[in-house]
């Protein structure tokens, strides 16, 4: 440890507000980490052929929040080398192409931030209570993630 | 007394998002559903796809008893689709 | 294909300036596409205990950017759901903590994007003719890649 | 007449970034990197490590027969290091 270490820390945020790419990768870099990887979710504009206008999110706030905060605790145990962890999501409205979540993990080495991401991506979909309603032009949808722990298992 | 939080589809067919609910302490998840569906009878439709959250800890629908408090949080969890 | 669809495009750039991760983002954004996914290099602080000050870049410029288009072409064939590709790596002095190389990779699902930047990553570093001094406080060193694809080779 | 190109490593021990310099048309990579060891003899130590790009594409240091057109530009390239 010399003086520029710093602890690692978790970023963990639930906003209707835009979400800031920058933002994020900025409060993962680390001076004793020479990697960052980021995940980013978009608005798509078709499902299945039919026209998508736009997504609405809602959440189960403080759960989600407690659900973020035990992936970003299963990362460590995983990858200790991992140092900062951020997972930002939006709620609200989406309109297509702009960005619903971004996950950044920063390491030392490359390997661990890359793995950590797809791992946070994949527990996000299947574990944190938020839920997303596709909007078409004339209809709506409530979206199930095929990660979904619980719908995913034997009955 | 419980106070029980409807999310997405859920919201939607229960027509409000959290109410007072006054249930037994000690009652299995499978009879706080039926106590529920009592209520919001349009729930009934969920029932093979809810789980709940009990003090924001997830408990699958079945046997397992819940000790209840005067004012503990019990979420209706449909299918989640975040990310 | 619907009126909005656009071609999948390369974005590759060797540049002094400062890079952005906002801007590498936004040129891979495609209304499209649900997933964004990003690998940054930056400049760590430390190499085996000793204190590094920056790192210094050169590149064989002309070849560097043909390279990294071989890489796009291989990503393509490997991933024909891939939209668009940016590598932006920065030349000249990176001080600790800013970045020297962003690699960006669009996709309409998650899974192509991820598998895409950690392929772009590993194989820029073993074929694309960019150098990095390693500055300390009295003294430097030419670094190689563990991935450089000719000295791995046997002999 | 082909333009020899130094980088990273091999530009400080040559001493120059670029030259031109006039060797046979047909050469195998082998006797072209004696030749240009012959001008500039502190590259000697990078033997085991260079390759060159010929017309911007690899070529290991062997057996194999380079045919140089004049103008051609040949590449000494030290291992790499970029990300």
């Amino acid at each position: 440890m010399n003086e520029t270490e710093e602890e690692p820390k978790d970023f963990i945020k639930l906003t209707q507000a835009k979400l800031s790419v920058d933002e994020v990768s900025v409060l993962v870099t680390s001076p004793c980490c020479g990697a960052i990887s980021l995940f980013i979710g978009t608005t798509r504009d078709n499902f299945n052929g039919k026209k998508v206008v736009h997504l609405e999110y809602e959440a189960y706030t403080p759960m989600a929040e407690a659900e973020i905060k035990k992936i970003c605790r299963d990362v460590r145990k995983k990858w200790p080398a991992i140092k900062h962890v951020a997972v930002h999501h939006r709620l609200g409205l989406v309109p297509v192409t702009e960005v619903s979540v971004i996950i950044a993990v920063s390491s030392p080495h490359r390997i661990e931030s890359l793995n950590a991401v797809s791992y946070c991506i994949d527990t996000l979909k299947a574990t944190v209570p938020i839920w997303k309603k596709e909007m078409y032009e004339e209809e709506y949808s409530w979206k199930e993630n095929k990660e979904c722990f619980w719908t995913n298992m034997e009955k | 007394m419980v106070v029980v939080l409807y999310f997405a589809r859920s919201a939607e067919l229960a027509g409000v998002r959290s109410e007072t609910v006054s249930v037994p302490q000690r009652i299995t998840s499978l009879q706080l559903w039926d106590e529920i569906v009592k209520r919001r009878s349009r729930l009934a439709v969920l029932r093979d796809q809810v789980v709940f959250a009990v003090r924001q800890e997830y408990v699958l629908l079945g046997d397992q008893l819940l000790v209840l408090q005067s004012g503990d949080e019990v979420a209706i969890i449909p299918p989640i689709s975040g990310g």
